[in-house]
């Protein structure tokens, strides 16, 4: 049955206060995901020292899902391996959120893909 | 799920500006009144006219009904009372397809669900569909409608006003070019009545729908005008209740609050009219000032008084909302049933079919915002809209990469 | 046309003793408080999920859902809110066979006409029906439900309790042959329901039909249970509101008002049952000693308490009601919606068909009877029954030349 | 449209109180229409002095019209000649009583045929 309101509490707090939204000078990588005819983009940013992820910034155009998904891959992102960092799987997104509607379960799925296009970018500067 | 105390936690203000009459008003005082009064009164069931409880119920019907027919101009014996627009509409069209199966059934494309969905339950019998297409402000070309009508006579479904966009039609002469061609006019006017006057001889409409809590009154009760002329069927069986047409013991309390609502309306309809155009034009003048790459929708004069809609380029339109909400500022993407927060998948996050309709591109169709006003907003209502949306705008472009990307090359462009 | 004081004017009597609850109820002040609170809250739009007006209009309904869903021990996601029992015995029925085309539909001939004339509409769609004869009690036979079952799954419509004679099925053995055919059972309980204890699971209802006007809540409002492997269409267009099968803005002070009823009946149901289980016997003994003629209609024993219906030979119906309503008693011919006083012409001035059904002489049936009484009647307004009752009777005897004939050919017998 | 009450103010005073109701000893005419098993049953009795009505009276089995018809019927027909009497309609009967719900119309329509019933039963009487 219906929800009186589709958003987590944690959802709205990354929503109302995003983590790590900005800019980043000289990143180690951009990860840029989306479109902004299919009013959804988002473009993350990766500082790596070492293989680890020292740093990561975002800036999203997007729902409340998408901008929320995006502060919450960030604040996960930081202090793991590169390893590490490519095992999170959009569902453990959706679950640090403390869920999303069904309806935008892609926007963390964005999140994912932003996140392999950011290390394929690190990957392809490296080689 | 998020409790509403802790979703109020969020809400960084104490100020509250409600911007969503278009889709639900505040019930006025004289209704609560009224209704509380209905219900305390020991009324037995309309039906049961063989004693005087049940007798005094069908004496609230009737003074309602002549309440809300007075603001229509129409004779209270060609109103019936349903349980909202939706079903209205329902009676409306289908009602009428079932009695009339010669016609035909014709409708724009930025009508609401209740009228346009009935295009899929209609298909399957064998009746003449178009749906016309309207111009970029939403409006509906004549001739266009006159070709339709060429073939068959039809019952021709079109609103007064689109809650989404505000754009109103000229819908003396759409009702012109039904009448010349021996068809019928329908038009749901929930997002009209209260706020613009409406009179069904003047305006040559054959069918009308009315809904309370669009007007001050309650939810859960609705009207529908039918032209003494027009066979309608009803759409559900039962009893014997509204003319045979309308099965159901009727709401009675809800009934008498639409009918206080209505009356209150009429007493001082034109000074709110005059009053929240010129708000209007105000907001619209200094929002086109001060927020970047905004687009208003609909039409910039035929329109509804109250009424401002527009999306904004860069950003994106729930978002917008949620900051908005978080200011104390209600609004809206249009109409709440097309709110598509709660689809149950990714594919019935479709755009709006309206935006769709007057050309805004397709994904931006989720991002537009509409602004609704009614008799309960005051002029500091809209200087806070003014002073605040200007600023959630800069903030959600500072977070998009899509601007970033836009002032980038705007820059190698300049450069 | 007479106006309400005029006709108090010729009420004989300052009493006010109402034995029409099986028609309305009076809505409980605990209901008409919360109704109240609810419409002075400045709610939105259910839909409006974006804002915390709309939040909170949503949260209301949830809470409702809970309440009234809690009365029939079913899930609260089971749950859909309808505009009053007419809608949810149609949206039951109909909206069932338009998702489940290959299903029969079999029902009753003492069924409410929102459930028996859908037979009507349903009969263009090739769809198998059965209308099963109860017996002179008005009880269904399970054999013969039995041997209807055996060709097709269908849906089966029987309700609990007739409004008209206070008969109550036993379901729970209808809902075992039901489920033995692979059938499904629909039951109209806007009789019993707040009256006797209601069990989704343990009764093995499917779809389950509520009023809440019919038990201490407002009109204007219902729900249907719907078990959560049957699946529906809905049978008008709109939005999506409650999952997607009923369309509409939802009743949100109305479905307020049904929760607190039904909160409010869960707590003291079973005393309130014992009591008006003795003071119907009570009256029933009376009556039958007191009252010349009388003819008792319905089940002795198994009838809902409360509830007592009959016809007197030698006089008529009507003028035995206008008699007590003018002494401030207020009954009803059963259900209220097939009074004929307001038909059109004589033809609709048909005989009650569930009093035909039970094989009362087919022209005394206008002549019928119903006192039913409600958590609110006190022993005082049942004993005041007793006390005017019989005279009433007398009175039209006086009157009635039938009478006159009886007595003759009674002398002439005897002498 | 529906009317909260069906009945007249006039048709309710003649329910509540009936004019003329009763047995006549030794009437001039007895008028017997309808049928116990119709629900409908109304008997004229006509007292004749001279070809005038000197006395009507009446019993009815029937609803609340059918009472107030033949209530009113009596009234009308006291003091008139019997030719007089026959030219009442039940559409006077209707008028007289403020107006009649349309399917309470045959109520009257029997009141006019008790009157002719007991009229023939008269003239029978005399042959
Ligand atoms: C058994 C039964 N079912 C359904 C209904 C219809 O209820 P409503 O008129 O509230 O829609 C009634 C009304 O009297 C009833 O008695
Ligand atoms: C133009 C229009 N028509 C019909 C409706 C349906 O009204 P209801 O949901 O009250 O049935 C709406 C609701 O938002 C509307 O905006």
């Amino acid at each position: 049955m219906d929800k009186p309101f589709p958003y987590s509490e944690i959802v709205m707090d990354h929503f109302a206060n995003p983590r790590n939204m900005g800019d980043m000078e000289n990143p180690s990588a951009v990860g840029n995901v989306g479109n902004p005819a299919c009013g959804d983009m988002m473009r993350l940013f990766l500082k790596i020292e070492n293989g680890v992820i020292v740093d990561a910034k975002f800036k999203t155009f997007g729902c409340g899902a998408a901008i929320a998904s995006s502060s919450m891959l960030t604040e996960m992102l930081k202090g793991k391996t590169l390893e590490e960092a490519l095992k999170i799987s959009n569902e453990e997104v959706v679950k640090a959120l403390g869920g999303l509607p069904e309806a935008k379960i892609h926007c963390s799925v964005m999140a994912e893909e932003a996140l392999k296009a950011a290390v394929n970018d690190y990957e392809s500067k490296e080689e | 799920m998020i409790s509403i105390q802790r979703f109020f936690k969020t809400v960084q203000t104490e100020k509250f500006a409600y911007f969503d009459n278009i889709n639900t008003t505040f019930p006025d005082p004289r209704v609560i009144r009224k209704i509380n009064e209905v219900l305390s009164s020991r009324l037995g069931n309309p039906s049961s006219h063989i004693h005087s409880a049940g007798v005094a119920a069908g004496r609230i019907i009737d003074e309602a009904r002549e309440k809300v027919s007075a603001l229509i101009g129409a004779s209270p014996e060609n109103l019936i009372f349903t349980s909202g627009a939706t079903e209205s509409n329902n009676l409306a069209i289908t009602g009428f397809l079932k009695a009339n199966p010669d016609f035909g059934f014709i409708t724009s494309n930025i009508e609401h669900f209740s009228v346009l969905n009935q295009v899929r339950s209609l298909r399957n019998d064998d009746i003449d569909i178009s749906v016309l297409e309207v111009d970029r402000y939403g409006l509906v070309d004549p001739e266009m409608l006159e070709k339709a009508l060429e073939n068959n006579p039809s019952i021709v479904s079109l609103s007064i006003a689109n809650p989404e966009i505000g754009t109103m039609q000229d819908i003396e002469k759409i009702s012109d070019i039904c009448h010349r061609h021996g068809s019928i006019l329908h038009s749901d006017t929930t997002a009209a009545a209260g706020l613009i006057e409406i009179d069904v001889d003047k305006m040559g409409i054959d069918l009308l729908t009315l809904s309370a809590h669009n007007l001050y009154g309650p939810a859960g009760v609705g009207a529908l005008y039918v032209n003494k002329n027009i066979k309608l069927a009803s759409i559900f069986e039962g009893g014997n209740q509204e003319s045979g047409v309308r099965p159901g013991t009727e709401n009675v309390p809800g009934i008498a609050g639409m009918g206080e609502a209505c009356d209150m309306i009429k007493n001082d309809l034109k000074s709110h009219e005059e009053r929240l155009k010129n708000l209007r034009n105000n907001l619209w003048k200094s929002l086109e000032e001060s927020v970047r790459f905004i687009n208003f929708t609909g039409h910039p004069e035929k329109r509804l008084p109250g009424h401002v809609s527009f999306w904004v380029e860069h950003i994106e339109g729930e978002s917008l909302l949620l900051l908005l909400s978080m200011n104390g500022i209600m609004a809206s993407s249009g109409s709440a049933c097309s709110s598509n927060l709660k689809a149950k998948d990714e594919d019935e996050l479709m755009a709006s079919h309206v935006l769709d309709a007057v050309g805004v591109p397709s994904d931006i169709c989720s991002g537009s915002i509409t602004l609704s006003a009614g008799r309960y907003n005051t002029e500091e209502d809209f200087n806070y809209v003014k002073s605040v949306l200007p600023g959630l705008v800069e903030k959600l472009l500072t977070m998009s990469p899509s601007y970033d990307d836009y002032t980038k090359n705007k820059e190698t462009a300049d450069g």
